[in-house]
């Protein structure tokens, strides 16, 4: 359908009421980087659209150690900003320049892989997503919000309005491997977290992208490494653990085989530059 | 991890023309008032640079600067048949074509300065700077622009030229093969230098030098162009793009610049070369075609040096790091078959 | 090394002037085929086959017609030249494909409706709302399968070959290479495959056909061969060349594929039937998906090669993925056989080149149309050879190059031949260390006695390509032919 | 239709302009404003040749609906150039030939602008992820390195020079 | 496109084949699934909103169970139209009793809160579809993932609410996720 009507809302509360009155054939779009390609090409026909570009959601604060993210705050801000160094390398290793500048870090969550690599840092960040509706505000952790592919646990009368990333200890590592250095989808990211005493990995989250319905913990490669020293055994374990629990799959960019490949390798790699502390070279 | 150097070459000839002769090209030029020219074609420039190469080869036969000659292509109304802009034909062709055109527009020219020198038409001479002169008396000389101005509006003659090329086209015998389907051939020598990572099977293109023979180059800089050009595409069709990354399965394919995996600035090699000039036997001035060999000799460098750093020879295009990969795994899977049976 | 320069420099060729389209490129102010508009300009998008290969059973227009902003819809039935073939121009036949599709699809995204509507939006819609009712068939994607009696077949005439004057392959035929491979100390086979590649220009394949007063039609077009593309549009449209004036000639990056006359039929016939300027400019997902690419192939080599390096015998069996019609590639197939043997000088040359059909997007020309794919396998092969008989990649080549004077297994005396000073001067370029001998060679056509040319073995070897080669009875030479000067 | 008026500055001159709903930056620019330099490679934001700036920031005019820049500044390819002759950027890409088509230029240029906006004097690694968005087919990227380091080193002599005759670089290594 | 899986079930081949023709059960079990009517015996005509990324759209679903032989199987042509497009296929379902093993997969709420149930039930589909349309020209990986992921969240949406219908608790609604009150 030929689009009739198009809603820039300038706050959350007109954003909630047009949702609410119009239902869920209202298309929601933040950066557009996602829809508009569908809209262009004729695959979607939306006839009323809401762009949440101005709703004033854009901000991101820091908050008790972590940090509050608006929904449609850009990719190139989550590039610009200091505080939480993986995110910021999630944000540069995503799209280009002019789309960093339009695409969202909220659109992110959304994306299908092989896209979504910062859903993936995120991950790995413990962060949880809040919604907004008609019916209220809710709190979920970010695991639970992607349920499927290119489904969320939103309800139709709700939006995406914050990211928030919690305090969390640990070194972190983050890696996006694609077929060439930029703006090219992914083969595998892998997001690492680990939280240490002393030698004795406390506590670990391994996220996965572009290997799964949407980002991934590989939970039992965490499992293996909670304990360890990461000593080369618990690293190979944990890598051949994670290359076995994900679910890759198929597409012109590379092989389920390939992919699961790479989650072993770069699994290990990430592992392995979080003990020798050496910049990890994503190529 | 390691990541293993290596070195392939490759050595190539490719035909200018296409379609075993039979692809004519023609070319109509006129003088206006102020003595500049117009060639009217009806040739494409597809980026190559044809209105200026083209432009340079009238400028050349007409003595007068390259800035004197505009190209109007291409319109069928006004523009002489063409057969299309492919198989490195235009330079070879169309230029013939305007070499013709220009010999034939020069000829009135100087009939034309003959009469305003009142001096044999034999004895004038363009010093390819816009004059004509009487050979061995270099005070008596005219502006190329006034005898274009005089030929109209006091000799009542017209400066233009027809000019059309075509190689007589060869039937191929179905039995031999025997056929003579181009008309003469250019030359490429490339080196190419890789580094492969054993561990994702990605390969480093680091260096693409080449040489080239292409005969007499026009514009040594859009060849240059075309070389450059040509060894990023090389590079791109030996490890990055395809339609159908399962061929012959047909599934997967891409739809957008994003799936359609092509190399980035981010991968660009050092690019070198060095072009050597033998003037060719039929083309004008001694040209020969460059643009469409350019992509070919770095496929097969790559492939090579690929080999030579990690003795995995893929023979199936493009050499995906998964296809490195699968191949390093069986050469390993040999290699220790073999020590354990040596044991 | 000889002087390889021009004698005598001229004044304007082989300068580097300045582009005369810089200023307009760099300012933006090219016009391109895409970029010319007109009042009450309609906009045409194609209704697509969604499967390989199915028979149409029927075409529901109903709510496609009621969708605002539709305007009008074309089938196989409003097309009056509907089958067609491009190179019909000169002499390749039979007309094979299908303007729009009559009774069955052979590739996935073939046209089967045009909708022209008064704006892009209104068209994709109307598009989404066409039923096609499709009965799928087997499909073949497998230049080898696609050959076999049982496989399905592609064309509308029956076989999946390319008939060339009664054979099913493009042959080439020079000496005996049963003879050379039987004196040869080593054989050395491979295949080498490739995939099909799209010419991707950053400007997608379009025109804008534009009605004028006169009844004749101005199509703004970006193709690489403006009366190629408007001969063939008359055929289509069955109208005097002299209706249709075609302009273009700046073109946003062809590589071979805007030569398919793919988008000027269709749209000047929209322009026709509605009497208003209509746009048809190819998607990028069209562009990737269905316009036509580079042929995949499939190239098998076998050799036969001498103790020193020297290949007395080359059989070439290759196979060109021609996919669903044929466009240009049966011509891809003829200069493939040309150029099939390398700038090698080898006295015993067969060649069988295929142009097979499958249910695949047509494939048609693109930059090194039909050479390419041969310069990689040959180039694989010339190391595979290097390998087995023990030499160093350059010297296999100085050993083979051909001269000037050689005979080509397509029966040409070879002439503006460089291949050794090219090398050479790579070899200079990378600093690798050529031996005497290789620094002395030259493509200077070889002496006729064996000893006193340079090169002695590799010379003798070559001069029996060149004349009558003395263990495999080859024709002599042909009578000169136009050009060539024997 | 809930057409309606999106009033912005086009290259520093005030436009209003009568928009149907959505209908993006890009084709307003091409078919109602007649600004065709801002080309369409893909629709999809996948190359660049209809970048254009949004208050100094490099934009995908194909992804973004008209209504979304109400009231801000957005610059152009045909807003490059000053009055007469040409911008130094501009005489940079025709010096180191950046360019064989054409139709990935004005988005080149345009990125070029306010890479060199926002880091007068790039690093070669600054430049090569700038150009990550914009895909060339015909150049292979390396002069178009070459333009950008001239321009920004301020290399270019003044506009309208002849390029002329140089070194024939076939002479040179 | 193809889509083939299993799934344990905590319930009998019978219960399962009942609940999965039960329109009231279908409705609250579907994802997305706005509404259900039975047009005719074994013939269901419905409607799905799914909140695609980039494609919010609401789609028509046409579904009628063929070949059926209860409990052990059954076929289902279906069509699903939407505005982007329509697939339409046939599903064939496999139903075999299992005798008391563990969860299989590990995933919660798949039988796994460890009370003895009388039998389960192995239920394997296969099934094939045609898209035509918009949709057909994206990558049919992404109609497959799609069909993969609303049939686990459908089957997962069954069993729980097979668990419910077995056991005396009340029946809670079937969305899973707890809700803080509105501010």
């Amino acid at each position: 359908m030929t689009v009739v009507e198009y809603f820039l809302p300038r706050s959350l509360a007109q954003a909630v009421d047009l949702l609410s009155r119009h239902g869920p054939d209202l298309l929601v779009i933040a950066g557009g980087t996602v829809a508009m390609p569908l809209i262009n090409d004729g695959i979607s026909l939306p006839r009323q659209v809401m762009g949440l570009r101005f709703v004033g959601l854009d901000e991101i604060e820091p908050s008790d150690g972590g940090l509050r993210i608006g929904a449609t705050t850009t990719l190139t801000s989550l590039l610009r900003q200091r505080h939480v160094p993986m995110l910021a390398e999630a944000a540069r290793r995503t799209a280009s320049w002019s789309i960093r500048n339009m695409g969202t870090v909220g659109g992110n969550l959304f994306t299908p892989p092989p896209g979504g690599d910062v859903a993936v840092a995120l991950l790995a960040l413990d962060a949880e997503v809040t919604l907004e509706g008609s019916r209220g505000r809710r709190t979920l952790a970010l695991s639970e919000f992607q349920t499927g592919f290119m489904t969320t646990a939103l309800e139709p009368q709700e939006l995406l309005t914050g990211i928030g990333v919690p305090a969390v200890a640990g070194e972190t590592t983050y890696v996006k491997f694609g077929r060439k250095e930029a703006n090219t989808p992914s083969v595998v990211t892998v997001a690492v977290r680990v939280a240490r005493d002393g030698e004795v990995v406390t506590d670990a989250r391994v996220a996965l992208g572009a290997v799964g319905p949407h980002a991934l913990r590989a939970r039992k490669a965490e499992a293996v490494l909670v304990g360890s020293s990461l000593e080369p055994g618990a690293i190979d374990e944990a890598a051949e653990a994670a290359a076995e629990e994900c679910e890759p799959f198929d597409d012109g960019i590379a092989s389920a085989w390939y992919r699961r490949a790479m989650v072993r390798l770069f699994v290990r790699r990430a592992l392995e530059e979080l003990v020798q502390h050496v910049a990890l070279e994503g190529r | 991890m390691a990541k293993l150097r290596g070195t392939g070459i490759a050595a190539v000839n490719y035909p200018t023309g296409m379609n075993l002769g039979g692809d004519p090209s023609q070319a109509l030029i006129h003088a206006t008032t102020s003595g500049s020219f117009v060639v009217a074609l009806s040739s494409t420039d597809l980026g190559q640079g044809l209105r200026t190469v083209i432009g340079q080869i009238a400028a050349e036969t007409l003595g007068v600067a390259a800035d004197e000659v505009v190209i109007d292509t291409a319109d069928t109304d006004t523009g002489p048949h063409c057969m299309g802009t492919f198989a490195s034909r235009a330079t070879h062709r169309v230029g013939n074509a305007v070499k013709a055109a220009a010999e034939e527009a020069r000829t009135a020219l100087l009939e034309v300065a003959a009469l305003e020198l009142n001096a044999p038409v034999g004895g004038l001479v363009l010093d390819g700077f816009g004059n004509v002169l009487v050979a061995g008396d270099p005070g008596r000389c005219v502006r190329v622009a006034e005898v274009a101005s005089k030929a109209q509006f006091e000799y009542g003659r017209t400066i233009s030229g027809r000019g059309a090329y075509m190689k007589p086209k060869s039937p191929v015998d179905p039995e031999t093969g025997a056929m003579d389907p181009d008309s003469t051939e250019a030359h490429a020598c490339t080196i190419a230098e890789v580094e492969v990572d054993t561990e994702t099977g990605q390969v480093a293109v680091l260096g693409i030098r080449s040489a080239y023979e292409v005969g007499r180059q026009v514009n040594p800089a859009l060849v240059r162009g075309q070389i450059v050009g040509g060894a990023w595409m090389g590079m791109s069709h030996a490890l990055y793009e395809t339609t159908e990354p399962y061929y012959p399965n047909p599934d997967h394919k891409p739809k957008d610049f994003s799936e359609y995996v092509m190399p980035g600035p981010a991968e660009l090699p050092e690019i070198d070369c060095v072009v050597l000039e033998v003037p060719s036997s039929t083309g004008p001035y001694g040209v020969k075609g460059v643009g469409e060999m350019t992509a070919n000799s770095p496929i097969p460098a790559i492939v090579n040096a690929i080999y030579h750093a990690c003795g995995v020879r893929v023979d199936d295009l493009p050499v995906t790091p998964e296809k490195i990969l699968r191949g390093l795994e069986a050469k390993w899977a040999t290699e220790s078959a073999a020590a354990a049976g040596g044991r | 090394m000889p002087e390889l320069k021009m004698p005598e420099p001229l004044h304007v060729v082989g300068r580097s002037v300045q582009r005369s389209d810089a200023a307009a490129h760099v300012t933006g102010r090219t016009r391109y085929a895409g970029d010319y508009t007109f009042p009450g300009m309609l906009h045409l998008r194609m209704v697509r086959s969604p499967v390989h290969h199915a028979m149409i059973r029927a075409v529901d227009l109903s709510r496609a017609e009621r969708v605002p902003g539709f305007v009008r819809a074309l089938t196989w039935r409003d097309v009056p030249h509907n089958v067609y073939t491009i190179l019909g121009l000169i002499g390749v036949e039979p007309e094979e494909e299908f303007v729009l599709a009559q009774d069955r699809v052979r590739y996935k995204g073939e046209p089967i409706v045009a909708i022209v509507a008064e704006t892009e939006a209104a068209a994709l819609e109307a598009v989404a709302q066409v039923r096609l009712d499709l009965e799928e068939l087997p499909a073949v994607f497998d230049v080898e399968e696609a050959l076999q009696p049982d496989a399905p077949i592609v064309t509308h005439w029956g076989s999946n070959a390319f008939m060339f004057e009664g054979h099913p392959c493009r042959r080439v035929r020079f000496g005996d290479v049963e003879a050379g491979f039987a004196q040869a100390d080593h054989i050395v086979e491979a295949v080498y495959n490739s995939s099909p590649i799209e010419h991707a220009p950053t400007e997608t394949t379009g025109c804008v056909a534009v009605p004028e007063a006169d009844g004749r039609f101005t199509v703004y077009t970006n193709t690489q061969a403006l009366y190629f593309s408007l001969d063939n549009t008359a055929i289509i449209l069955q109208v005097a060349g002299k209706r249709l004036h075609f302009v273009g000639g700046t073109v946003g990056g062809g590589f071979g594929g805007k030569v398919d006359v793919i988008v000027e039929p269709i749209a000047t016939l929209a322009a026709m039937k509605t009497g208003r300027p209509v746009r048809y400019v190819f998607s990028r997902s069209e562009e990737m998906q269905v316009s036509s690419t580079r042929s995949a192939w499939r190239i098998r080599i076998r050799d036969g090669v001498m103790r020193d390096g020297r290949i007395v015998a080359r059989k070439v069996t290759s196979y060109a993925d021609s996919g669903a019609y044929s466009r240009q590639t049966p011509y891809a197939l003829t200069k493939h056989a040309a150029n099939a043997a390398g700038p090698y000088a080898i006295p015993n040359v067969s060649i069988d080149a295929y142009c097979v059909f499958t249910n695949r997007t047509p494939s048609s020309a693109m930059r090194g149309f039909g050479v390419t794919m041969a310069s990689y396998a040959i180039e694989v092969q010339m190391d595979r050879i290097a390998e087995r008989v023990g030499v160093d990649p350059w010297t296999i080549r100085f050993v083979n190059a051909y001269r000037n004077g050689d005979m080509k297994p397509h029966r040409k005396l070879a002439e503006d031949a460089t291949l050794i000073e090219t090398m050479q001067a790579a070899a200079a370029l990378v600093g690798h260390e050529l031996t005497d001998e290789q620094r002395a060679m030259t493509s200077a056509p070889r002496s006729p006695g064996p000893e006193g040319s340079p090169g002695g073995e590799a010379a003798a070897a070559g001069s029996r390509a060149a004349g009558a080669p003395a263990s495999a009875g080859a024709p002599a030479a042909p009578a000169s032919t136009a050009e060539g000067v024997l | 239709m809930g057409s309606r008026i999106v009033s912005f500055e086009l290259c520093g001159r005030e436009v209003e302009v009568l928009v149907s709903p959505m209908a993006t930056l890009q084709s307003v620019l091409r078919s109602q404003l007649g600004y065709t330099g801002t080309k369409e490679g893909c629709r999809q934001g996948g190359c660049g040749s209809c970048t254009v700036l949004v208050d100094g920031e490099p934009m995908m005019s194909c992804l973004l609906p008209v209504e979304d820049v109400e009231g801000r500044r957005v610059t152009t390819i045909e807003g490059i150039a000053p009055v007469a002759g040409l911008a130094p950027i501009q005489q940079a890409f025709i010096e180191k030939n950046a360019f064989q088509c054409g139709y990935c230029t004005p988005g080149m240029v345009v990125l070029t602008k306010t890479l060199l906006d926002h880091h007068p004097s790039p690093s070669r690694d600054e430049i090569i992820d700038a150009l990550g968005g914009n895909v060339c087919r015909c150049t292979g990227y390396a002069p178009i390195i070459e333009a950008i380091e001239a321009a920004a080193a301020g290399a270019t002599t003044d506009a309208g020079r002849d390029a002329g005759d140089w070194p024939d670089p076939s002479g040179e290594r | 496109m193809k889509v083939a899986g299993h799934h344990v079930l905590d319930a009998g081949p019978r219960e399962v084949f009942d609940a999965a023709c039960d329109p009231a059960t279908l409705l609250a079990v579907i994802p997305g699934c706005e509404a259900i009517e039975q047009v005719a015996p074994h013939e269901y005509q419905g409607s799905l909103v799914l909140r695609l990324p980039g494609v919010g759209a609401t789609f028509r679903t046409f579904v009628r169970l063929v070949d059926a032989d209860p409990p052990h199987a059954a076929g289902m042509e279906g069509r699903v139209e939407g505005p982007m497009g329509t697939i339409a296929g046939r599903a064939d379902f496999g139903l075999t009793e299992v005798d008391d093993e563990p969860a299989h997969d590990g995933r919660p709420g798949a039988g796994s809160d460890g009370r003895s149930i009388a039998s389960r039930t192995l239920l394997e589909y296969r099934g094939e579809a045609v898209i035509q349309g918009p949709l057909a020209r994206l990558d049919s990986r992404f109609a497959e993932s799609l069909a993969n992921t609303l049939i686990a969240q459908g089957l997962q949406a069954l069993n729980s609410h097979l668990i419910e219908a077995s056991s005396t608790v009340a029946p809670a609604s079937g969305r899973p996720s707890p809700r803080e009150a509105p501010e």
